[in-house]
């Protein structure tokens, strides 16, 4: 299923618009963060906090262009994947210990405070006007400028294949299935003598890669990282678009996320002047009619398919 | 001493506006178990209502004095209308849900109100200082302060006192004190719950619309004074404990205290000052400091 | 035949509430050990206790010649001890059959592995073998949460009974099921325990159960071992009898 | 040649020319013309930043637009829109994330085929604009960010900044403070606690030390962006009493703060020196300005405003509209799009067709042109960055019903006084003193 659709948007998009593929660009690699978070929540943990990993991914490729030069756009993306991924490995101690609101709130208060670092040390960051990417190149290649976008967009298509079906391998596995079961019912996966801390640990640790890696994706698409990326609001939107697309099937924070980034956009471009309401309105009906994602309603149609007997579905 | 003096005055101003803001929320917490991001919306809405009112009244002629009545009939105005109609459209469709996904939709509420509030008000800046100033100054340590925040910690000393007593005392109050306890026992004895929950939240809306009417005179009221205030208050309801006046009280203090301290001592650190208030108690003692540990029966 | 459990003058206090009192108990190696009292007298107190959900404020507790106080469950658990609840607990998201398969996941130590499918062919086999012990094989598809009461309370011995424990504390297995099915419930596990000869301790509300099941019965009051003996004998005492009708 | 001859000569001559020139013909127009010439505008229309700033913005270019498109514009702008082409804007919100600016800027660009983007009021999304701009060879002109190290530390090619950096406010008051009060001891800063605040205070304090080294710094305020409540800091300046308090706090912080800080009387107390002031005239109910205040309006803007034909002419067209006079966010606005105009029609006159985006890049650089305020001098950056003077006065009164202060002790500077030269960056232009200085 997921290499179908990685297909059709690998042959349609050199097709496409520019900006539409600059946009999916984006879309996908902010999926990467989505996937991740969706993760956490399958495990029952609601993190308002992801944008710091977000962040560290982007400033890691800031930092790694502006004080190693370099400029291989696989290697920076697998930089932001270990900056996120260390950051969590570290914050992940101290979280791995709460859930529910506490973790949703304390996972805030610390990117609260990342943000407020990369804003005070404006002498290294560049404080809120952020620090600048480069044009990063492929193989040692820099691309003419008509393929740059395209080369950008294949790039985040390929990571996002590899990580979605290594997600998906990962949701059916023991630690997938240990993850909702932590969900259901904490008590008992320590009666099996299930080591609930240490699951959620690794789960952290790597929903923290994935925003990382989501993180450098996303700078080298825009090619600038500012603070604002650690803020609360974007760890928040990263939530909603969770919730958006759903996370029960790991394709749903792919189809929300891009969903997302074309509602958004259309919706600055009908009423610039009260896109806040659209969006608002939009988030609403969602959980109010659909709450476990526009993806549900995917699963709820191949479902009936199922049953009237021609699926195409592979057996899971 | 001129500077202790200054910082616990300051510290004070702080506080009182900081417990405003988190009291309304920790109550909806406590009893419906709702993070409500729409306190912001509600704040500002009272801060809207609030200055255009009073702005329309100076202009009728009306004294200063009868503004003070205006802003607390502004945000009883926004609490008691917008406060039962999130909850009864919005909210109560979805309590059986996971806090989470009740949250966000707060937040949706948040987003549509923001534009909302535009559409009405405009993005015009609205400054109606004339209650602010009315009151005058008095002298801390020889340093001439205004008197109107101490206004702002008595409104915030009465709600907390009201808040409480209401809560201990009254048979409301006690009624809402057992669906804490138990939802499903409440019911189960025969409480109406759904009517609890949207009580509740209205007099969280009205203590939001509150803090919102009476900081107005103090501040320009500009679109996106909502944002700020949700996360301050988020940190004071969590560093208090979710769901705890008291701890709301104590938060206010502690944060309110150590801002203004920041502010004599260590200007750099204002920013991140709450925060770091918060990940050390939330470290040390993740419930709040007036939280309960809740363990699980089996 | 060794001592499996033994627990040294166990004190625990919930406020002025004595949960545990100076509990003092030995469990011998395959014993089937009934544990009966009044409400709040400190059953399930001493299988928390035993589990490491609480920690005693005094005393200690062994289990096969290692000392285990202030263990916690994921350990006590790891070591061979399983427990079952009053309240059965389950991954209500899951399926019968998946609430198995992570049972037996976790007891071969793969919990951690995120490559290879949760359903192998060997996980899906044991599984389905361990349900229709119980059972519970037509349930599999089924979700945990529109399963009866007495199936749930079935499948929640069964997931402890698939560890593989030495000892099994099982809290209440029949409350919560209707009289018609209470006996129905006992005999399956009782059947199946003694099948595999592991040491069962088992806290009861109802006399009948435990007189029927019980080899050993321990009398819990306030915290405190009133009686320990052969069901004929020690239920026929007249201070146990009062102490359980009078209060319970 | 007899007589009749040369005038028949003059009317063939006469008869040419106002057939060049009658507008409205679509002959006006230079041949390649295309049927209307999209410009994107780009400024915050939600969120804190709106009220100040980004709706002022907007009101200023969308009248400018409208009035270039009916050919109302006084000289050297009436005709109408640009080269006879009019102009159709495409207004955008520049509130939200960084990576949605982009977003935003590319589908202008490639889904809204805009020729020209003018606008931005955040520094950082200039910085971030730039280089896409770069990339898509689209003519990008900022009008409010202040950001010096957009061309101190890039080159662009497409990339024109029609108003002069940040620097001029900041080292432009720090000047003005030591001319009206030579015998100042001690300084205090509050300013927000992001990039703007920061620069703008490292500006202010490096300047007075330079100028005057035994200057004390008694206070470095930071409170946080949109915090709204400054009891606790107006104390702490009141308890410390400098002599001057620098300020960079603009739109509804510099509100409040005045708010606040006027009943404790601290503008008595302490000459405050506020870059923006200018904001406070924005209208809307029960705003003031202090007296006694130095008064700085990022420029030669707002009451600063120099007297031109074409000052006058928007001035006054922007009050009856809106009922206040343009402040320097308006003025700023205007100058990107009068500019863009100049440009392309420079280049016009140069290839005497419509010409490619090159062309007027070209034109653009170095380009002096008449701004709504004053000529705009494009001289540092390659030609990509205009200088400007700055002038700052004392607020003597404010009339709240035409929402007008009167200044007094108003002092200007002029361009080569609080620019850097060409080529030296700011920062290292303050610190080595200011070579090459011409200051009254």
């Amino acid at each position: 299923m997921q290499w179908a659709i990685v297909l059709l948007l690998a042959i349609v998009a050199p097709l496409l618009p520019g900006w539409t593929v600059f946009l999916l660009s984006v879309a996908l690699a902010k999926a990467l963060v989505v996937l991740g978070i969706g993760l956490l929540m399958r495990g029952g943990l609601v993190s308002f906090g992801h944008g710091m990993y977000y962040a560290a991914g982007a400033y890691g490729v800031a930092f790694a262009m502006k004080l190693m030069g370099i400029r291989e756009a696989l290697v920076l993306a697998v930089l932001g994947l270990v900056a996120g991924g260390l950051l969590a490995s570290v914050l992940g101690m101290l979280l791995a210990r709460y859930r529910g609101l506490f973790f949703a709130m304390l996972n805030l208060a610390l990117s609260m405070m990342v943000y407020g670092a990369l804003l005070k040390f404006y002498w290294v960051t560049g404080g809120t006007d952020g620090m600048a990417v480069r044009q990063a190149t492929f193989g040692g290649f820099v691309p003419p400028a008509g393929l740059l976008r395209v080369a950008y967009f294949y790039l985040s298509l390929g990571v996002v294949a590899i990580v979605v079906s290594m997600a998906h391998r990962l949701v059916r596995s023991p630690m997938g299935y240990l993850l909702r079961a932590l969900r259901d019912n904490e008590v008992r996966v320590n009666y099996m003598g299930g080591w609930v801390e240490q699951t959620i640990y690794r789960v952290y640790v790597l929903s923290g890669g994935l925003a990382g890696l989501g993180g450098s994706l996303v700078v080298l698409n825009v090619g600038h990282a500012v603070p604002d990326f650690a803020y609360w609001s974007q760890s928040g939107e990263f939530v909603f678009v969770a919730l958006f697309g759903g996370y029960g099937h790991v394709l749903g924070p792919l189809s929300g996320s891009i969903l997302f980034e074309f509602v958004r956009s259309y919706a600055y471009k009908v009423s610039p002047y009260t896109w806040q309401l659209l969006l608002g309105a939009m988030l609403a009906l969602v959980i109010l009619f659909l709450p476990e994602g526009l993806w549900s309603l995917v699963e709820r149609r191949m479902a009936r398919r199922d049953r009237w007997g021609w699926s195409w579905r592979p057996s899971s | 001493m001129t500077q202790l003096a200054l910082i616990a005055v300051g510290g004070l101003f702080s506080a009182s506006w900081l417990f405003l803001v988190s009291l309304g929320l920790t109550l909806i917490y406590g009893v419906l178990r709702v993070l409500n991001v729409a306190h912001g919306s509600l704040y500002a809405l009272g801060a809207y209502l609030g200055s255009s009112m009073v702005l329309v009244a100076l202009e009728k002629g009306h004294g200063v004095p009868v503004s003070y009545l205006i802003l607390l009939g502004a945000a009883l105005l926004v609490g008691l209308s917008v406060g039962p109609f999130l909850e009864r459209v919005f909210l109560r469709r979805i309590y059986q849900k996971e806090e989470v996904l009740v949250l966000l939709l707060t937040f949706a509420i948040f987003l549509m109100l923001e534009d909302v509030m535009k559409l009405v008000w405009g993005v015009q800046p609205y400054v109606v200082n004339a209650p602010y100033v009315a009151l005058g100054v008095v002298k801390v340590g020889g340093v001439r302060q205004p008197a109107y925040p101490f206004l702002l910690t008595g409104i915030a000393v009465t709600m907390g006192g009201l808040v409480w007593a209401g809560m201990a005392r009254t048979r409301f109050g006690k009624l809402v004190t057992s669906v804490i306890e138990d939802r499903e026992i409440s019911a189960a004895l025969g409480v109406n719950v759904p009517r609890i929950f949207t009580g509740a939240f209205t007099v969280g809306a009205v203590l939001a619309a509150l803090g919102g009417a009476f900081t107005a005179p103090m501040i320009s009221v500009v679109p996106g004074v909502a944002v700020e205030v949700i996360v301050l208050g988020f940190a004071v309801v969590a560093i208090g404990g979710l769901g705890s006046i008291e701890g709301a009280a104590l938060g206010s203090l502690l944060v309110g205290f150590l801002r203004s301290a920041s502010v004599h001592l260590f200007p750099e650190l204002d920013l991140v000052a709450i925060y770091l208030v918060m990940a050390l108690v939330l470290l040390f003692r993740p419930q709040g400091l007036f939280g309960r540990a809740e363990m699980r029966r089996v | 035949m060794g001592v499996v459990l033994e627990t040294v003058e166990l004190t625990k206090y919930f406020g002025v509430v004595k949960a545990a009192d100076g509990i003092s108990v030995r469990v011998e190696e395959g014993e089937l050990v009934g544990i009966i009292g009044p409400n709040g007298s400190g059953k399930t107190t001493f299988l928390n206790l035993i589990t490491g959900y609480v920690r005693p404020a005094r005393g200690s507790i062994w289990y096969r010649g290692k000392d285990i106080t202030g263990l916690s469950p994921r350990v006590v658990t790891r070591m061979g001890i399983a427990r079952s609840f009053q309240i059965p607990q389950l991954y209500g998201g899951l399926t019968v059959l998946e609430n198995m398969l992570v049972a037996l996941a976790i007891r071969a130590g793969r919990s951690g592995e995120f490559w290879r499918p949760l359903q192998e062919d060997a996980r899906l086999e044991e599984a389905m073998q361990t349900l229709s012990e119980f059972g519970l094989e037509g349930a599999a598809a089924q979700g945990v949460s529109s399963l009866a009461e007495g199936e749930r309370k079935l499948l929640d011995v069964a997931l402890s009974f698939a560890l593989k424990p030495r000892l099994l504390l099982l809290d209440e297995p029949t409350s919560g099921v209707s009289v018609k099915d209470k006996f129905e419930v006992m005999d399956r596990l009782v059947r199946v325990l003694k099948s595999s000869g592991v040491t069962t301790v088992f806290v009861e509300h109802d006399l009948d159960v435990v007189m029927r099941y019980a080899e050993r019965v321990l009398v819990f009051q306030e915290g405190r071992v009133i009686a320990d003996g052969p069901p004929g004998i020690v239920l026929s005492d007249a201070e146990v009898k009062s102490a359980i009708v009078g209060t319970g | 040649m007899d007589r009749r001859g040369s005038l028949l000569g003059v009317v063939l001559l006469l008869t040419v020319v106002s057939w060049l020139l009658v507008p409205g013909q679509s002959s006006a127009q230079p041949p390649g013309a295309p049927r209307e010439v999209r410009i994107g505008v780009v400024s915050f229309l939600s969120g804190p930043a709106a009220p100040h700033s980004g709706i002022p913005s907007r009101q200023g270019a969308q009248l400018l637009i409208e009035a270039l498109n009916a050919g109302e514009v006084p000289r050297p702008y009436n005709t109408p829109g640009i080269g006879g082409v009019p102009i159709r804007a495409v207004y955008v919100d520049e509130a939200g994330p960084v990576d949605k600016q982009v977003t935003e800027f590319r589908r202008l660009v490639l889904d809204a085929r805009v020729n020209v983007v003018v606008g931005y009021i955040s520094s950082a999304n200039c910085l971030a604009i730039a280089p896409v701009a770069e990339e898509l060879r689209t003519l990008t002109v900022f009008s409010v960010c202040g950001i010096q190290r957009v061309f101190e530390d890039a080159d662009y090619k497409y990339v024109f900044r029609t108003r002069a950096h940040q620097i001029i406010d900041a080292l432009g008051i720090a000047r003005y403070v030591l001319l009206v009060k030579p015998d100042l001891k001690t300084i205090a800063g509050i300013n927000q606690d992001y990039a703007w605040g920061r620069d703008s205070w490292a500006t202010f304090k490096e300047t007075i030390l330079q100028l005057k080294p035994d200057v004390r710094v008694v206070a470095e305020l930071w409170p946080p962006l949109f915090s709204g409540e400054y009891s606790a800091e107006i104390a702490r300046l009141l308890a410390a009493k400098p002599d001057v308090i620098f300020t960079s706090l603009w739109g509804g912080d510099l509100e409040s703060f005045v708010g606040q800080a006027t009943p404790v009387r601290l503008f008595e107390e302490s000459l405050v020196a506020m870059t923006v002031a200018d904001n406070l005239l924005v209208p809307g109910p029960g705003r003031f300005v202090p007296r006694g205040i130095v008064f700085g309006a990022r420029g030669l803007y707002g009451p600063l405003t120099p007297e031109t034909t074409l000052s006058r002419w928007f001035g006054g067209r922007f009050r009856a509209r809106y009922g206040y006079f343009p402040i320097h966010d308006p003025f700023n606005y205007a100058n990107s799009i009068l500019g863009v105009k100049a440009a392309f029609e420079k280049a016009i006159a140069a290839t005497r067709r419509w010409p490619t985006v090159e062309e007027v890049v070209r034109a653009f650089e170095y380009l002096e042109f008449e701004g709504a305020a004053g000529r705009i001098r494009l001289a540092l950056g390659n030609g990509h960055q205009a200088v400007e003077p700055v002038g700052f006065g004392i607020v003597r009164s404010f009339d709240p019903t035409k929402r007008e202060v009167t200044l007094e002790r108003v002092i200007r500077f002029r361009v080569e006084c609080v620019n850097p030269p060409a080529g030296v960056k700011s920062l290292d232009w303050i610190r080595r003193g200011f070579p090459g200085a011409v200051c009254p």
